[in-house]
């Protein structure tokens, strides 16, 4: 299942994303990662029976209770508003991909008061959406996604904890960004494997 | 990592039972990591709430108490806790007449904190809400409502709590409390890092010989790297950046607060007070009360903050009242 | 050697200065390195007289005032102070009611203050002494006489204060706090080294992941070195050995006392706190109150140490007494 | 001068006295030895001026202000009841130097409450007492300092910080009794080179 995936994955990226976390914030992404990680491999048994708008919005919930940081909380507040947004029931499963995936870009922009360029999860994000709107296959998505990653690298952090001291972020990747990337690499692998 | 504990992960929650198992008659868990006071709710009183992450004791819950805050919500180490948890300390403090959120500027707080308000007035509780953006190494002037929150915010606490506990309303605290804020600037060094339980490894390398100044109680970039200096020039490189920022002026009175990260000893903060009390004499700033030791801290990091607030006969008798906590007593 | 300092050579001394400029109205210092309650002598009152070795902030200075010890004699870091300071100090602090020195069992410190005590009784002064010596990891039963004196001083500073406070006269200060000094157990653990500012040096080694087992508060050797184990397993080993000695025994009440070394953070004296807490429990001992900070510290050393003192009727009365220094404050 | 030489010579010792008191004690000893030094050196020149025995009593009364430690009052209690020895007028130096450093190591052992074996400066000091009352020259007691300091290795703490954990001290000299050995040293130096 793809909650289980994803969540297997990125507790496994611990000690790599406290690293980048720690370039130029607290170094504690990848515990919050571990931690949601956990609370969602506890929580998937129980997502089985729930229709998918509703198991998105609970996996929010969860994240919002057991990882409250601030990566944490905007996934939270982005899962939540993905869970509400208008879905065609018709569509295929990367149409309504990109429709929550545009639902959670949108909630963590407004939320976190980020742009793209920023130096944050939505450069990650917001290019995987992009690509899932033109059509692209969840794993054209997912290296949509980590060259967003990459290019942060690049980027001077204007939000978040990265913001105070800009230089010593340069020339490593966002820690968010990194994450989002992840995420979309173990969803890729697993629907690719799961075919 | 030289640390006693037990499973890493159970750090916060152990360090909780320890605390209400050696604090019973002052303090209580009405929910999973929200303190407050034993008493509370106070009928009548402005109840003051507070949180963020683990790792910085006596902040949060050390200022749970007589004369200070009403209770805190507690998260992971440098994480914040949950709306539901400042949602929990909220129901349990409302004495009826309002409630106060003051706490450090960080992400993760305020998007949880904004939630819990919404949710609290949906509840009929009226809440306000005060940050500590004390940090002048964090952002320039033009964006100061982007500064971390850090150690000064213990005097956000103490006007809060005085005028609270002196029956002002929610309006009275909170004009006060907005005018310590304003009037009130930290900055600080660090001279190691420190280690989060659960990760293990230190959040980043400060090699031996070597300061940051302005780092953030959690391992943040701070303005500058260089060579450790001494304490009389450390002294002067953080009160010029504070002075030149507010700026403090010659007849002006303030309250100090020299405070320790972790694993600076009681010894080396006076020592540092001493530079810091002749500049200040050299300005023409008068100091009407020091408090001196560790305030907020960030885990076992060595290093020190200075804070200034600019004191009018209001703020003096606000930061002379007593107050009473397990962590912190003044009479 | 990450430290907050100018000369390493002036150490001692601006931190005086510093301690002087904080507290003006509490403390003032008579003669070099002699710091007295801002009020002393207090006429009548049996005065207490400590001192020792610099760098155990807050002890020793740290205790001086209200309800507390009348003056401290200030040596150089882990060196005793000379017989001339402590003869000032019981000079500026003799109430014509008599003087008791209470201070640790060291060498240094024993040589000095016999001396002081000769010259001040010539003065007419009459003084009396009691000993900390309340490590049970530095020597066997059979030689208890010889044990070093750790944090539990603070609980002799407690009860010999509060008495003196109250009135007593010289004989039932005397009686009172031997009885406390009898009841008194401590041990500790350290989980790194300390770096005396003028050695610039650790003292000694102590590799990661390793603990020493009542090491004592200048680096002297404890009983065992070893893996670091869990807070949960370092409770059960400095408590067995706590209770055996004395001994402790079911219904009995006591006084804890959980001192942080330097750099241990809160968070684990009280993550430490919850396991004493649970064995005291399991052995059917009452906790009375506790006493958890840095009390006793040892620049900045990694570690903490546990104390259990037995307490009747007037021994609690004593410790619950008010008491208010700039460094402590119990009201 | 003798004082000056000894002084000086120990300033140099600090940090290897400070190792050894740090292998069983609390790591000070070199501190208290350049305290002591240091003010023995601006002491010095008013020296010039006094008896003898005077100017003994006066570096005692010295090191209990400005040295006071376990092993630097011990030395000024050494060092005033030095000063109070009987000693013949007509007596040789090194006759003279033996009656001073008898009433020396009485006073140390009995305000210490320590005996030979103790592992303690005394160990170093009653050696070269010993020679110094045979008739030893000064070198010859130099290097009895020096023989007791090495025995000292291999002694059971019994007395002072070093015997809370006596283990930890087995195999390194007792580091006031190896502060002894390198006095006589540098008084056997300075007089040699001085005659
Ligand atoms: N205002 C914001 N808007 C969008 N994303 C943000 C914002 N602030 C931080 N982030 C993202 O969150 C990541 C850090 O998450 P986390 O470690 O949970 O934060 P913290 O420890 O500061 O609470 C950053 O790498 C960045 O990608
Ligand atoms: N009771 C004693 N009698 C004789 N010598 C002693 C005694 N105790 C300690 N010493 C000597 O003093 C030395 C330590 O001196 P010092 O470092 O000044 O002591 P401390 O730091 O314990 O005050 C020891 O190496 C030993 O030679
Ligand atoms: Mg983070
Ligand atoms: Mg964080
Ligand atoms: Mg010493
Ligand atoms: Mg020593």
């Amino acid at each position: 299942m793809l909650v289980e995936a994803v969540a297997r994955d990125l507790a496994t990226h611990r000690d790599e994303l406290n690293r980048l976390d720690g370039v130029a914030g607290d170094g504690d992404l990848g515990l919050t990662a571990a931690t949601a990680a956990a609370a969602l491999l506890e929580l998937a048994p129980s997502l089985d029976s729930m229709p998918e708008e509703e198991a998105i919005r609970r996996c929010g919930r969860e994240l919002a209770t057991r990882a409250p940081s601030t990566g944490g909380t905007l996934l939270a507040f982005a899962l939540m508003a993905a869970g509400k947004a208008e879905v065609g029931s018709e569509a295929r499963p990367t149409a309504r991909a990109a429709a929550y995936l545009r639902a959670a870009a949108d909630t963590i922009a407004a939320r976190g008061k980020a742009a793209p360029g920023d130096r944050t999860m939505l450069d990650a994000l917001l290019p995987a959406v992009e690509a899932l709107e033109r059509g692209a296959t969840l794993r054209e998505a997912a290296d949509a996604a980590a060259a967003g990653a990459a290019a942060t690298a690049a980027m001077e952090p204007t939000v978040g904890r990265a913001a105070w001291l800009a230089d010593r972020a340069r020339g490593h990747e966002d820690a968010g960004a990194r994450l989002i990337a992840m995420a979309f690499e173990a969803a890729a692998r697993e629907t690719t494997l799961g075919a | 990592m030289q640390k006693i504990l037990n499973d890493p992960a159970a750090f916060v929650d152990e360090m909780l039972e320890g605390i209400i198992a050696a604090h019973p008659g002052q303090l209580r868990m009405p929910a999973a990591r929200a303190i407050v006071r034993a008493d509370a709710p106070v009928r009548g009183k402005v109840a003051i709430a507070t949180g963020g992450g683990s790792g910085h004791l006596p902040v949060f819950m050390g200022y749970v108490g007589r004369g200070l805050v009403d209770g805190a919500a507690i998260g992971n180490v440098f994480a914040s806790p949950s709306s539901d948890q400042m949602l929990d300390v909220t129901h349990a403090i409302d004495g009826g007449a309002g409630v106060l959120y003051v706490y450090g500027n960080y992400g993760g707080d305020r998007l949880n904190f904004d939630l819990a308000a919404e949710l609290a007035a949906d509840d009929g509780i009226e809440v306000r809400t005060i940050l500590g953006a004390d940090d002048v190494a964090s952002a320039p002037p033009e964006r100061a409502d982007s500064r971390r929150g850090i150690a000064g915010i213990f005097f956000l606490y103490k006007v809060a709590g005085a005028a609270a506990a002196a029956g002002a309303t929610l309006d009275a605290v909170v004009t006060v409390t907005q005018r310590a804020a304003a009037a009130l600037r930290t900055m600080g060094v660090a001279l190691s890092p420190c280690t989060i339980p659960a990760a293990g490894v230190p959040t980043f390398e400060l090699p031996a010989g070597q300061m940051e100044i302005g780092m953030g109680i959690h391992g943040e970039p701070g303005v500058r790297r260089g060579a450790l200096e001494s304490a009389d020039q450390i002294a002067g490189e953080l009160l010029t950046a504070i002075l030149a920022d507010l700026p403090y002026r010659r007849g002006d009175s303030v309250g100090v607060l020299v405070n320790g990260l972790g694993a600076t000893p009681k010894e080396e903060l006076y020592i540092l007070y001493r530079a810091v009390a002749r500049l200040l004499d050299g300005e023409g700033i008068a100091v009407h009360r020091v408090w001196i030791g560790e305030y907020a801290t960030s885990l076992e990091m060595a290093g020190a903050s200075v804070s200034l607030i600019r004191l009018d006969d209001e703020l003096r008798g606000l930061l002379d009242a007593p107050a009473e906590t397990p962590f912190f007593s003044q009479s």
